[in-house]
């Protein structure tokens, strides 16, 4: 990375971690989600086995999007975002940059957290191994497509919910295939890997597509 | 690169802000060596002016150049913003706040231009806050942090400079300070265009008073040929 | 005179004054027809009498997808062409689109008790209107949490755009998922194959229905217009010195 | 209502209404996130008609906290909060009726919007008026404990995924019981009105706890 | 209610901000119909100040009463604060705004204090912004803005006013026109604290100059005598 962009990714990686902890956060409210779950499906240890993938995507799904409302906002609030459109660097690159610091500080955190709480949810080593694999590969593009929807909330002052809402449908196909994969590995329908190429695919597209289409609403919410 | 005179000249602004025509037709030229200071009453338009110039609201008509600046760079990314935020982050240290703007911010040194050559630590004396360079920022009180992000202008070269109120919430002492950095920041070949409500003391100073036009901007979308 | 002059609101305003009767006059005639028609088709020899709901069912959703494509070119108009007339366009379709899809999710889940005895399946084609549905409504919520209709309109385009390049993902992997689960509970979705004198009233209910859409259209259109000059009125209201004047102004709104 | 109470009411009412409003998000993101979940656990109605009341009360749940972040932080950003300290009025009621206005505008739509949701997750009549009551009583109670998380963050930026990290422990129980007498209404293990009942308690048991704990944090947070 | 003279008395405050002492043993006391200005350097403590006597602030030590006021009331209870921040909803109308605040705001009428009795109209009236009575707060300008929420001083009865750098951003004319309101507040018997950078002509001025007592406030645990 050229040095601005290094700088930039230190930056937003300190205050990650130094801003009470919002890394943590995410993984609480991750694991809040999934331990919550069994309290309304009951205690039914093959049903919760056979819905566990999709109970641990979904609880990411959930950390990444509603964490990702203060993406933007904090640096627009004091001032920081006029600055970076000043300062002379090509803003999708920005964007990018910071999606990367953004998923390191709090989207590797819920990867690590899954196996841990794969057990609860008695998966079998394998399709631990299979959900960790999906959401290593697939939290990448959801926090790229989360953050058009971060940018597009911006300038209001209540972002979180509004920005699941708008990005949900967007994420939706990431989802899919991502749990599919997961269960794949498991009883396998379809090979592990068809699904799980396709979730690669989405998240390179989802690299192309995010950080342009929030660059694009960033310019346009300056004011 | 070219060493002629640096000049920016706005021809015919025309600018809507949140709907409404905030002035239109406003022409006015800076050259090297000079500041702007730009008055008015509240309301009329001052900051959103700066904020055009910084390239951060976007022109609703008109054209707006650097002469002798970089013909690669837009005047918005020759210039440096002080405006009411202080872009400082509370979790940072300091001097950490510093180098990041360093690095971050793209330099633009043009003929004729020299200054914001200084290091951040040498920034931070000058504004007499170099005691502070190991403290989180958080720690600054109002004013303190107001001079800290004033000495992002001091470490990367920018010929433009656009204040807004820039002796707001600063007690005298420091506001004279501020002033003679300005000063310097014109020897060194800089342009700067300030709005202020208080009459600022610089040595080349081109004036422009905003006044309204007709009792009430009027609304670009009644205007006969925008929506909005 | 190109379709390019009616950029003007104002002349496009006259453009409307004139042609919307018309319209609606022709709107009117054609479901008339439809309706008839369709009432006059023979009934289904399997569905029996629930056939009919097919003639608004299928126009509705077909419908529903179209005006998301007329968004889709409005947000363009916003963002590629600074259209003023655009992001007024994709706005006032926004309602539209979503009740069409209500439309087509209500008489869909209608059909579907007599046809598989549960009013919902998670069918690939039901799902993905739904999700279309959330789409729509997505967007309209952001429409109306910014009170700046230009910063709206561009925000708005954006997202249509991105989730204009999105619906076909999200149809090829709601198939994908459908496909890959077998669910026992559901019959597929394929509709009766259509029998000519089926056909016929469906495709006119069709026309019936495009044509109310552009009806709705353009009165929503007409009407942003109107409040936009509104709000404009408002602020000058707002923003003037003398408040004898002002006052003047300030009275018709509200 | 005395005067002031009526009129605080009415205010939050209509702010919550107007433009920039946030009635309507927390149906939209309820929505969302039941039709999210069968893409993930999959099409099996019958599955989905098992686990549809405990859907719907996580969604509401989800919902109802994470739109709870501004309650408190509108007002202290542009000093209203400030001003409302100063007034003179007893501030638990304050809340409380604050958190009366915020119920009504965003809690009751999902009330009413979960009988059309439950036809999603195919639940049979019975248990969808079962949950419909059953969210009707309890959301209140997930209100006003999340007022208690909306006040201890009010002076921090990112609401959220915090407040709700905060909370959701707390309002286990409000999830638990009101599950169990969904499921009660539909296969009765335990008759349908004991564990409505002590919902209701601890519906009431929050109207206390939740103002005169809330406007404590209050007091301490401003600065 | 006693009729006797309204005086806030403040006997030796200590304030201590983010861990830090901003200031300690300071003891004024202000009548009835006297204004107290506070002046001082950045980040001395001047808004800390209004806000602890605003109940907003809690006091470290020393203790803050209005004799002569309500017994049962707070000095806080008693006054109207006037800060940086507007409490303005753009959402409401204008109109709306003030309302709000008029039925809610729980008012305070000791003896030998006559004011704040205008009706919401009339005071936008005053204030020169009646004709926007109707529209939305969000259409305001800046400076609208600042005015509508300093009518809200008027139109609910409080002697004490406490008010932050009120001038600020505001243009000539809008500052002479609050400088009258607050001479009048005098007049009906009212008392003023009020922190500026600029000064203020006011008919009977008490002044209050903060100064650091050492350089940079010490944090409030290493000093010897306060537990914060
Ligand atoms: C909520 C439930 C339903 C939804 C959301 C829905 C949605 C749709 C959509 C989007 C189309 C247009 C497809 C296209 O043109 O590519 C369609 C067409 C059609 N639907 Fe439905 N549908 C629903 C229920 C039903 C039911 C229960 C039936 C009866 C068996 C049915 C029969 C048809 C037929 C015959 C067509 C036209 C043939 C075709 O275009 O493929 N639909 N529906
Ligand atoms: N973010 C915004 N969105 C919409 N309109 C705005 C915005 N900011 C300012 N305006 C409007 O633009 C006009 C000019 O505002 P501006 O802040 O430029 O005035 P100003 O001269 O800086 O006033 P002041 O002296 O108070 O700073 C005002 O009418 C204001 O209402
Ligand atoms: N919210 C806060 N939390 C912690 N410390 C604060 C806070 N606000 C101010 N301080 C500290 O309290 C001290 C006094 O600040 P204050 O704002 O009262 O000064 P001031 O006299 O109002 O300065 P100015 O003239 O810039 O308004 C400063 O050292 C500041 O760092
Ligand atoms: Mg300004
Ligand atoms: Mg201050």
């Amino acid at each position: 990375m050229s040095g601005w962009a290094m700088a930039l990714f230190k930056r937003d990686l300190r205050l990650s971690v130094r801003i009470g902890g919002s890394a943590l956060v995410g993984v609480l409210f991750f694991l809040a989600v999934v331990t919550v779950i069994p309290f309304g499906v009951g205690p039914d240890l093959n049903l919760l086995a056979r819905i566990g993938p999709a109970i641990l995507w979904i609880g990411a799904l959930l950390a990444t999007l509603l964490g990702l409302d203060r993406l933007f906002q904090a640096d627009r609030e004091d001032g920081t975002l006029d600055l970076m459109m000043m300062s002379g660097r090509p803003l999708e690159l920005v964007v990018l940059v910071k999606c990367l610091a953004h998923w390191i500080a709090t989207g590797l955190p819920l990867v690590v957290a899954a196996p841990l709480l794969a057990v609860f949810l008695n998966l079998d080593p394998v399709s631990m191994a299979a959900v960790t694999a999906t959401l290593f590969v697939g939290t990448p593009a959801l926090t790229l497509i989360g953050a058009i929807g971060a940018s597009l909330t911006v300038s209001l002052r209540r972002g979180g919910l509004l920005l699941a809402v708008l990005v949900i449908p967007l994420a939706i196909p990431v989802l899919i295939f991502g749990v599919s994969a997961a269960d794949a590995a498991i009883h396998d329908p379809v090979p592990f890997l068809t699904p799980f190429l396709i979730l690669c695919a989405l998240t390179l597209i989802a690299a192309v597509i995010g950080p342009v289409a929030s660059a694009a609403a960033l310019r346009f919410s300056s004011d | 690169m070219r060493s002629s005179l640096l000049k920016l000249v706005a021809e015919n602004l025309t600018i809507d802000r949140g709907g409404r025509r905030v002035f239109q037709g406003l022409s006015f030229a800076v050259e090297q060596g000079e500041a702007l200071v730009v008055t008015g009453a509240n309301g009329i338009g001052k900051s959103s002016l700066l904020r055009t110039l910084a390239g951060l609201v976007p022109l609703a008509s008109g054209t707006l150049r650097l002469d002798g600046g970089l013909p690669d760079l837009l005047p918005a990314e020759q210039a440096h913003y002080f405006g009411h935020q202080d872009a400082v982050k509370p979790a940072l240290s300091v001097l950490e706040n510093l180098h990041f703007w360093q690095s971050f911010t793209a330099p633009c040194e043009p003929g004729g231009f020299s200054g914001g050559k200084s290091t951040p630590l040498e920034a931070l004396e000058t504004l007499g806050i170099g005691h502070t360079a190991q403290l989180p920022a958080a720690y600054l009180s109002a004013g303190q942090k107001r001079r800290l992000s004033l000495s992002r202008l001091l470490i990367t070269p920018r010929p433009v400079w656009l204040m807004d109120e820039p002796t707001s919430a600063l007690d005298k002492a420091s506001e004279q300070q501020l002033l003679g950095l300005m000063n310097t920041h014109l020897e060194n070949g800089g342009l700067i265009v300030t709005a202020t409500h208080t009459e600022l003391t610089l040595d080349r100073i081109r004036s422009l008073h905003l006044k309204a036009a007709d009792p009430g901007s009027i609304p670009a979308d009644t205007a006969e040929d925008a929506v909005s | 005179m190109a379709f390019w002059d009616y950029a003007n609101p104002t002349r496009f305003l006259r453009l409307v004054q004139i042609v919307l009767p018309w319209l609606v006059g022709l709107c009117v005639i054609t479901f008339a027809v439809g309706l008839y028609m369709s009432f006059q088709a023979p009934e289904d020899y399997q569905q029996g009498q629930t056939i009919r709901i097919m003639y608004i069912h299928v126009p509705a959703a077909w419908l529903c997808m179209m005006c998301y494509t007329v968004m889709s070119l409005s947000s363009i108009g916003t963002l590629v062409w600074k259209h003023p007339l655009a992001d007024v366009s994709a706005k006032s379709a926004a309602p539209i689109g979503a009740a069409f899809t209500f439309m087509a999710l209500l008489t869909g889940s209608l059909w579907g008790k007599p046809m598989w005895g549960t009013y919902w399946v998670w069918d690939a084609r039901l799902t993905s209107v739904l999700v279309l549905l959330i789409m729509y409504l997505g967007l309209m919520t952001l429409w109306r949490t910014m009170d700046d209709p230009i910063k709206a309109g561009k925000a708005a385009a954006v997202l249509t755009l991105v989730g204009a390049l999105n619906l076909p993902i999200i149809k090829f992997s709601v198939d994908w998922w459908n496909t890959l689960h077998q669910p026992a509970s559901v019959i597929r979705l394929d509709g009766p194959t259509i029998h000519p004198d089926q056909l016929w009233p469906l495709l006119v209910m069709a026309l019936a229905f495009t044509l109310l859409f552009f009806v709705l259209h353009l009165m929503a259109m007409r009407n942003e217009i109107m409040r936009r000059r509104v709000r404009a009125l408002r602020m000058r209201a707002a923003s003037i010195a003398h408040p004898g004047t002002a006052a003047a102004t300030a009275q018709p709104a509200e």
